[in-house]
C-alpha cells in the first residue's frame, strides 16, 4: 500500500512540475499585464520540439537545449511586441481571444514545419529507475523536480531581491503607480512574456524524455497549468507552485484510486468546488471593489 | 517530329482535357489528434492518383483527388461529406480516418448513394452491413480476437486491459470485453488512459497490484502505448505485454526505446515487408508500397498508409470490372471482391461481410533487438 | 421604432431568396449550419457581449441538448420532442446550479469555472459509451412531429430559418425592454445596476441559463439535422469557435452575432483546401481581427459608416 | 420618526477603523451635508448606508426598520438612491438608457413579455422614454437627449447620475461630491438643481467638499474627521465650532 501511494506520488509530482511551471508562467504574464495566456502551453510544446529538432540536427546537448529555451522566449516577446501591446487595456475576451490565435499560428506552424508525429528525447542521465520503499522513480523526475525547484528559488530571488523583479512586482500592483515612478511598463510586458515563454519551453525540455511531445502536446498543458494558476490563486506565485503540484498529485492519485476514465475530469471538479467556496484559489489575494 | 507526330500528340491531349476526371472523394484527418493516420492515407492517394494518371488514368480518363481535412472533428467530416456529394458531386469516396468521422457520414453517404470505403477502425462501420460502406481494413474485433487467440495458446487466462480513452481505445475495449469470455480468459484489471496522456504509471500500479494478472493487453495508438510500454519497464513490470493493431510502426520502437523489447503487437505484413519470405503472396505488393511511398516521401510507411492503399485499388478495381463509374454497378462490384491481396491481407467481400478480412490478415509481431518480427 | 427591425427585414428578404440563389444542396447545407450557429451565437452574445459574462464551456450545452436527442430516444423509446424539451431542461438546470456560485466571480475566475464545466460534460459523454457510443458517437433518429418526419434538407432549411427570425426579433426586444437594459448595465457598471435596484446574481443567473437552453435547443436540432452526433460537439476547440464567432462578429451587436456565424461556419470551408496551413490562417485571422477590429466587424463598421447603431 | 438613523456605526478594514461609532439621524425633507478632509470615512458611510459594504458593528434604520445586510438592490428597493464619486455610468448604452436603467424596479421585468415585447409592456416601455428625456430636462442635459454616454463631457456625465438616481423616484437620495471636478459656473448649477431636488420632496444626503455649496444648501452638517464624528448641527453651530475650525477649516 505505502508503495503504491508513494508511486501515484512520485508520478503525480513529476508530472505536476510541469503543470507548475506552467501555472508560473500564466502567473507571470497575468501579473505583468492582466492577460491570461493561452499559448502558454504552446510555448511548452515549442521547448520540447525544438530541442528534439536540435539535437536531431546533430547538435550536442550543450548548444541544442539553451537554443530551445531562447527561441520560445524570442517568439515570447515576439508575441507581446506584436499582440499584445497593440490592444492593452482591451475586455477580458478580447484578449483571450488573441492569445488563442497566437497558440493556433504556434501550433499550426510547428505542425507544418515538423510534422505530427510524436518525438522523445533520451533521458539526461539513464533509464534506470531508483527503487524507494518498493516504488520507482525515474532519475529524469529528479531532472524535473530539481530543476523546477531552482528555477522557482530564482524567481523568488528575482522578484523579491532585484530591481527590474521589483519594478515588476510593482506593476502587477498598480500599473498607473508603477509608471509614475517611472517604470517602463511596456518593458515588463515584454519581458514578463519572454520568461514565462522561456520557463515553459525549459519545462518542456525536461518532460519530454518522460513525456514524449507532437506538435499537439501544448493544449494539455496549457489547460492544466491554468487550473494550477486558478487553484493556488491567480497572481500568487506560490500559489501557481502548489496548485500546479496539487493539480498533478490529485490527478495521480484520481487515477489510481478512483477512476482511469473519469481522471482528466478530476482536477476540474476541484476547480470548481475550489471557486465555490474559496473564489481566491488557496493563495489569492482579496480584492475589495473601490467606488 | 512529324506532322502526324504533332496531330497524334494533339489529339491525345485534347482527348485528355477532353474527358471528364473521375473524381475521387476523401474526407481524412490530416490534422487534429488522429494526424498521424490521415497523414499517410492522404500521401497514399495523392501518390497513387498521381501514378494512375501517368499511367493514363481510370477507363482513359484521368483522376482527380478531392480533398478535405476534418482536423479529427466528426461533425466536420459530415459537412465535407456533403461537400462532396453535393457539390464536388465525387465517384466515390475514400476516407473517414476515424470511426467517429466514418459513421457521421454515413448517413449522407447511404441517402445519397456513393461507394464509400471507410479506413476507421471500429466494428460498427460495417456491422450492421450498410449499403454503400465498405472498409478492408481490420476491425477491433479481429484484433482482439487475434491477441486473445495468441494469449489463449500461451496458456494465458487472466488478464489487465488498459486502453485509451479515445475512439481507437473504447471500441476496442467494448469489442475486447464481448469477446473475452469466448477464449477462456477473465479481465482482471480494466484501465483507461487518455490519448495525450504523459504518464500512465498510476494505472499501471493499480495493474501491478491486482493479484492474478498474468499478461496486459493494451488498445491505443500514437503516443500512447510508447508512453505506456516505458512506464511498463520503469515500474518493474515482467509481464507479457500485447499491443493491438495501432502501434506497428518503426515510431513505436524509437519512441519507446528500450522498454519495446519483447512487446507484442498485431500488425499487417507490410510491417516486415522485408522479412517475408519470397513464397508469401503478400510479398510482392507490400514491397511495391513501401518502395513508392518511401521513394516519394522519405519517410516510413506506416499501416494506416497501407490500409489506404488497399480500400483505393478495390474501388480502382471494382471500376474496372464495371467499366463505368455508375454508381450502383461500382458498389455492385466492390461487393464482388474476391481474392484480393493487399498490405493488410487477402480481402473476400460479401454482400453479408464488407470487409472482407479474417482474424489472419494480422500478424503478431514481437520487438527483437529493437525491430520488428514475425512472433513465433 | 420600426428602424430598430430594419436588420431583421434584410434578413428576412436574404432568407427567402436564399434558395433560389444557392447551386446546390452542400451550400443549402452550409446555409443551415450558418443559422443554426447564429441562433447559438445569439445566445451567447446575450451573455457575453450584453450582459458582460464570459462563458468558456458554451459547447457543453450543446453537447447536453444533442445528446438528449440522440441518446433519450435510441435507448428509451422517448419522442424526439420530449427529449428535446428535455436537454433543454437538464442544460438549463445544470446551468442554474453552477451559475449562482460561479457568477460571484469575475472575469478569469468565471472564465475558469465554465471551461471547467464545459470539459466535466465532454468527458461524461466521452466515457459514458454505453449510451453515448462514448468518442465515436451514435447516430440519431429523425426528428419526428405529429407523424411526419423532418429529414428533408428544405425542411431543415426553413425550420432553422424561422428559429434565426424569432431568436433576431426576440432578441432585439429583449435588449430594449427593461430585462435587458438591466442586464447591459450590469455590464457596464455592476455597482451603479445594483443601486438602482437590479439584483445583479439573478440577472446574470437569468441569462446565463437563457443561453444554455439557446445552445441546447440548437445542440438538439443539429444532432436531428446531422443524423449523428459526436463528443467533439461538447469539445472546448467548439466552444472557444462560438467565442470567436461572438467577438469577431462584435460583442453586443444582435446583427454582429449573425455575421460571425456566417463567416467563421464559412471560413474552415474556405480554408479547406490550405492543406495543413488552415490552423495558421485561422490563428492569422482572429489576430488581426482583435487588433484592428477589436469591437467586431459589425460595431465597427457602423461606426464607420454613419454611425447608426441598431 | 428619522427617515434615517444610524447608530454607532463602524467599519474596520484589514485592522484599518474606516468608520468609528458614527451616529446621526436625517429627517424627511432636509438637505444633510457630511463633510470632512480627504479620508475621513465619507464615502465609506455612504457605501455602508447603501449596501455596498456591511458594517462591522452598529446599524442602521431606514423608517425605523433595520437594513443591516440588505444588497444594494433591496435599500434601492425602499427608496435609497445615490450617485457615485467616481462616476458609475454604463458606457456601453445610450444617456437616456442610462436614465431608464434608473426606474428598473418601477417596471415590468419579466424575461418572456419582454422578449416577445407583449403590448403593454411595449407601452408602458415608450412612456417611460418620455419620463426619462423629462428627467434629462430637469437635470439640464436637454442637449444630450440622444447622445451616447461614451461621447458626454464629465460635468454632464454627473448630471446623468443624477437624473439616473431620480429616476428611482427616491425618499432618500445620497450624491456623493456632485460638483468635485467641476468650474465655478457648473458649480453653480449643481448647487441650483440640488435645491430643486429637495424642493421636489426628496430628502437629499450629500457628501461635498465645496464649503460655500455646503454652507448655502445644509439645513444640517456632519462633520467627520479619521473616521469618527467631530461634530454634528445646523450651518451655524458647525461653522463656529473651535474643533471644526481646528481641524478642517482652519488648516
Amino acid at each position: 500500500m505505502l508503495a503504491q501511494l508513494l508511486q501515484y506520488l512520485f508520478s503525480g509530482l513529476t508530472i505536476g512540475a510541469t503543470y507548475a511551471l506552467a501555472a508560473l508562467g500564466f502567473t507571470i504574464i497575468y501579473n505583468a499585464s492582466g492577460v491570461i495566456n493561452f499559448a502558454q502551453g504552446e510555448f511548452i510544446m515549442l521547448g520540447g520540439m525544438l530541442a528534439v529538432y536540435f539535437t536531431d540536427a546533430g547538435l550536442p546537448m550543450a548548444v541544442a537545449l539553451p537554443l530551445a529555451v531562447l527561441i520560445p522566449s524570442l517568439a515570447g516577446l515576439l508575441m507581446a511586441r506584436l499582440t499584445i501591446e497593440p490592444i492593452k487595456g482591451a475586455e477580458t475576451i478580447t484578449l483571450i481571444i488573441v492569445t488563442i490565435g497566437v497558440s493556433l499560428v504556434i501550433r499550426g506552424a510547428i505542425q507544418v514545419w515538423l510534422g505530427k508525429g510524436s518525438h522523445g528525447l533520451p533521458a539526461f542521465s539513464g533509464d534506470i529507475p531508483i527503487r524507494i520503499l518498493g516504488a520507482t522513480l525515474m532519475p529524469q523526475s529528479l531532472w524535473v523536480l530539481g530543476v523546477s525547484a531552482l528555477l522557482v528559488l530564482g524567481l523568488w530571488y528575482f522578484f523579491n531581491r532585484t530591481l527590474s523583479g521589483k519594478a515588476m512586482l510593482a506593476t502587477s500592483f498598480n500599473r498607473g503607480a508603477a509608471e509614475l515612478v517611472g517604470i517602463n511598463t511596456g518593458r515588463v510586458l515584454f519581458i514578463s512574456f519572454a520568461m514565462s515563454a522561456g520557463i515553459g519551453a525549459l519545462g518542456g525540455i525536461l518532460v519530454t524524455p518522460i513525456t514524449l511531445t507532437s506538435f499537439d502536446a501544448g493544449v494539455m498543458f496549457g489547460l492544466k497549468g491554468f487550473v494550477g494558476a486558478v487553484v493556488g490563486g491567480l497572481g500568487s506565485g506560490l500559489g501557481a507552485v502548489v496548485g500546479g503540484l496539487l493539480v498533478g498529485v490529485i490527478e495521480a492519485f484520481g487515477a489510481g484510486f478512483l477512476s482511469s476514465s473519469y481522471k482528466d475530469a478530476i482536477p476540474f471538479i476541484l476547480i470548481l468546488f475550489i471557486l465555490f467556496f474559496m473564489p481566491r484559489g488557496l493563495f489569492g489575494v482579496k480584492v475589495t471593489d473601490r467606488v | 517530329m512529324t506532322i502526324g507526330g504533332i496531330a497524334l500528340a494533339i489529339g491525345v491531349m485534347s482527348s485528355a482535357i477532353a474527358a471528364d476526371p473521375i473524381k475521387v472523394g476523401s474526407v481524412l484527418s490530416v490534422t487534429g489528434p488522429a494526424a498521424f493516420l490521415g497523414d499517410p492515407e492522404l500521401k497514399t492517394l495523392q501518390m497513387y492518383v498521381d501514378d494512375l494518371n501517368n499511367q493514363g488514368g481510370l477507363l482513359g480518363r484521368p483522376l482527380q483527388l478531392v480533398h478535405y481535412d476534418d482536423g479529427s472533428d466528426a461533425n466536420k467530416a459530415n459537412a465535407f461529406a456533403k461537400r462532396l456529394i453535393e457539390d464536388d458531386k465525387v465517384d466515390f469516396i475514400v476516407g473517414g480516418t476515424t470511426t467517429g468521422s466514418t459513421m457521421s457520414m454515413v448517413p449522407l453517404i447511404e441517402k445519397a448513394g456513393v461507394p464509400f470505403m471507410s479506413l476507421a477502425g471500429a466494428v460498427v462501420v460495417v456491422e450492421p452491413v450498410k449499403k454503400w460502406v465498405f472498409k478492408a481494413s481490420t476491425t477491433d474485433r479481429i484484433a482482439a480476437e487475434r491477441v486473445l487467440t495468441d494469449m489463449k495458446k500461451h496458456g494465458i487466462t487472466k488478464i489487465a486491459l488498459l486502453s485509451d480513452t479515445a475512439g481507437f481505445g473504447q471500441s476496442g475495449k467494448a469489442q475486447t470485453e464481448l469477446v473475452v469470455a469466448k477464449y477462456g480468459i477473465t479481465l482482471v484489471a480494466n484501465e483507461t488512459y487518455g490519448p495525450k496522456d504523459t504518464d500512465a504509471s498510476p494505472q499501471l500500479t493499480k495493474i501491478r497490484n491486482t493479484p492474478g494478472v498474468e499478461a496486459i493487453f493494451v488498445f491505443g495508438f500514437g503516443q500512447g502505448p510508447a508512453i505506456v510500454t516505458k512506464n511498463i519497464k520503469q515500474l518493474g513490470i515482467t509481464l507479457p505485454v500485447y499491443h493491438a493493431h495501432g502501434v506497428g510502426s518503426e515510431e513505436f520502437i524509437k519512441l519507446a526505446g528500450p522498454a519495446a523489447e519483447g512487446v507484442r503487437a498485431l500488425a499487417p505484413a507490410l510491417m516486415i515487408a522485408d522479412k517475408l519470405p519470397n513464397s508469401d503472396p503478400q510479398k510482392p505488393v507490400v514491397s511495391a508500397y513501401v518502395k513508392a511511398f518511401e521513394g516519394r516521401w522519405k519517410e516510413h510507411v506506416s499501416m494506416f498508409g497501407g490500409q489506404a492503399h488497399d480500400n483505393f485499388f478495390i474501388v480502382v478495381d471494382a471500376v474496372k470490372r464495371a467499366g463505368t463509374v455508375d454508381k450502383e454497378k461500382v458498389r455492385d462490384q466492390i461487393e464482388a471482391t474476391k481474392k484480393y491481396i493487399g498490405t493488410g491481407g487477402e480481402v473476400n467481400m460479401t454482400a453479408a461481410d464488407h470487409m472482407g478480412l479474417d482474424m489472419w490478415s494480422l500478424r503478431m509481431l514481437e520487438v527483437k533487438n529493437g525491430a520488428w518480427v514475425e512472433a513465433q | 421604432m420600426i428602424r430598430r427591425y430594419l436588420g431583421l427585414y434584410v434578413v428576412a428578404v436574404i432568407i427567402a431568396v436564399l434558395p433560389f440563389l444557392i447551386p446546390n444542396g452542400f451550400y443549402l447545407d452550409l446555409a443551415i449550419r450558418m443559422g443554426i450557429n447564429a441562433v447559438i451565437v445569439l445566445g451567447l452574445n446575450l451573455l457575453i457581449g450584453f450582459a458582460g459574462q464570459i462563458s468558456m464551456g458554451h459547447a457543453g450545452f450543446i453537447g447536453i441538448g444533442a445528446f438528449a436527442s440522440a441518446v433519450l430516444p435510441t435507448h428509451f423509446g422517448w419522442h424526439p420532442f420530449v427529449a428535446l424539451v428535455a436537454g433543454a431542461v437538464l442544460a438549463g438546470s445544470l446551468a442554474a446550479l453552477v451559475a449562482r456560485p460561479i457568477f460571484r466571480l469575475k472575469g478569469h475566475y468565471l472564465a475558469m469555472a465554465t471551461l471547467g464545466l464545459g470539459i466535466i460534460v465532454n468527458i461524461v459523454l466521452r466515457n459514458e459509451a454505453k449510451y453515448t457510443g462514448g468518442p465515436d458517437g451514435m447516430p440519431v433518429p429523425p426528428f419526428t412531429l405529429f407523424g411526419f418526419a423532418i429529414d428533408s434538407d428544405k425542411h431543415w432549411y426553413w425550420i432553422v430559418s424561422v428559429i434565426l427570425m424569432v431568436s433576431v426579433w426576440a432578441s432585439i426586444n429583449l435588449m430594449n425592454s427593461p430585462f435587458g437594459r438591466a442586464l447591459r448595465g450590469l455590464h457596464g457598471s455592476e455597482v451603479a445596476a445594483q443601486v438602482v435596484g437590479v439584483n445583479v446574481t439573478r440577472y446574470k443567473v437569468a441569462i446565463f441559463v437563457m443561453s444554455a437552453v439557446f445552445a441546447s435547443l440548437m445542440g438538439s436540432v443539429t444532432a436531428h439535422y446531422v443524423g449523428f452526433v459526436s463528443p467533439s460537439l461538447a469539445d472546448f476547440g467548439h466552444s472557444i469557435e462560438l467565442i470567436t464567432m461572438v467577438v469577431v462578429g462584435g460583442m453586443a451587436s444582435v446583427f454582429g452575432s449573425l455575421v460571425g456565424a456566417v463567416l467563421l461556419t464559412a471560413l474552415p470551408q474556405a480554408l479547406a483546401t490550405f492543406e495543413g496551413w488552415e490552423t495558421v490562417a485561422f490563428g492569422v485571422i482572429l489576430i488581426l481581427c482583435m487588433i484592428f477590429m477589436p469591437k467586431g466587424l459589425v460595431p465597427t463598421l457602423a461606426a464607420r459608416f454613419g454611425g447608426r447603431r441598431e | 420618526m428619522s427617515l434615517l438613523s444610524v447608530i454607532s456605526l463602524s467599519k474596520t478594514f484589514d485592522g484599518v477603523k474606516a468608520v468609528q461609532n458614527v451616529s446621526f439621524s436625517v429627517e424627511p425633507g432636509v438637505i444633510y451635508s457630511v463633510i470632512g478632509p480627504n479620508g475621513a470615512g465619507k464615502t465609506t458611510l455612504f457605501n455602508l448606508i447603501t449596501g455596498i459594504y456591511t458594517p462591522s458593528q452598529g446599524d442602521i434604520r431606514v423608517d425605523g426598520a433595520s437594513v443591516i445586510g440588505k444588497l444594494p438592490n433591496e435599500l434601492a428597493a425602499l427608496g435609497v438612491a445615490r450617485t457615485f464619486q467616481n462616476l458609475q455610468i454604463c458606457m456601453n448604452m445610450d444617456a437616456c438608457e442610462n436614465v431608464m436603467v434608473g426606474a428598473h424596479l418601477r417596471l415590468d421585468r419579466n424575461l418572456f413579455k419582454a422578449a416577445f415585447r407583449f403590448p403593454a409592456l411595449a407601452r408602458r416601455d415608450r412612456a417611460l422614454k418620455q419620463e426619462a428625456e423629462d428627467l434629462m430636462r430637469f437635470v439640464g442635459l436637454e442637449n444630450y437627449l440622444t447622445s451616447r454616454a461614451d461621447s458626454m463631457p464629465y460635468g454632464a456625465l454627473k448630471r446623468l447620475e443624477i437624473a439616473r438616481a431620480l429616476a428611482l423616484k427616491p425618499r432618500l437620495l445620497f450624491l456623493d461630491e456632485p460638483a468635485a471636478g467641476l468650474n465655478p459656473r457648473e458649480t453653480l448649477d449643481v448647487d441650483g438643481l440640488v435645491r430643486k431636488i429637495a424642493d421636489s420632496g426628496v430628502t437629499v444626503v450629500l457628501v461635498e467638499h465645496n464649503m460655500k455649496m455646503v454652507m448655502n444648501l445644509s439645513d444640517r452638517i456632519l462633520v467627520m474627521d479619521y473616521g469618527k464624528k467631530l461634530v454634528e448641527g445646523t450651518r451655524d453651530e458647525v461653522r463656529h465650532h473651535p474643533d471644526v475650525i481646528a481641524a478642517y477649516l482652519g488648516a
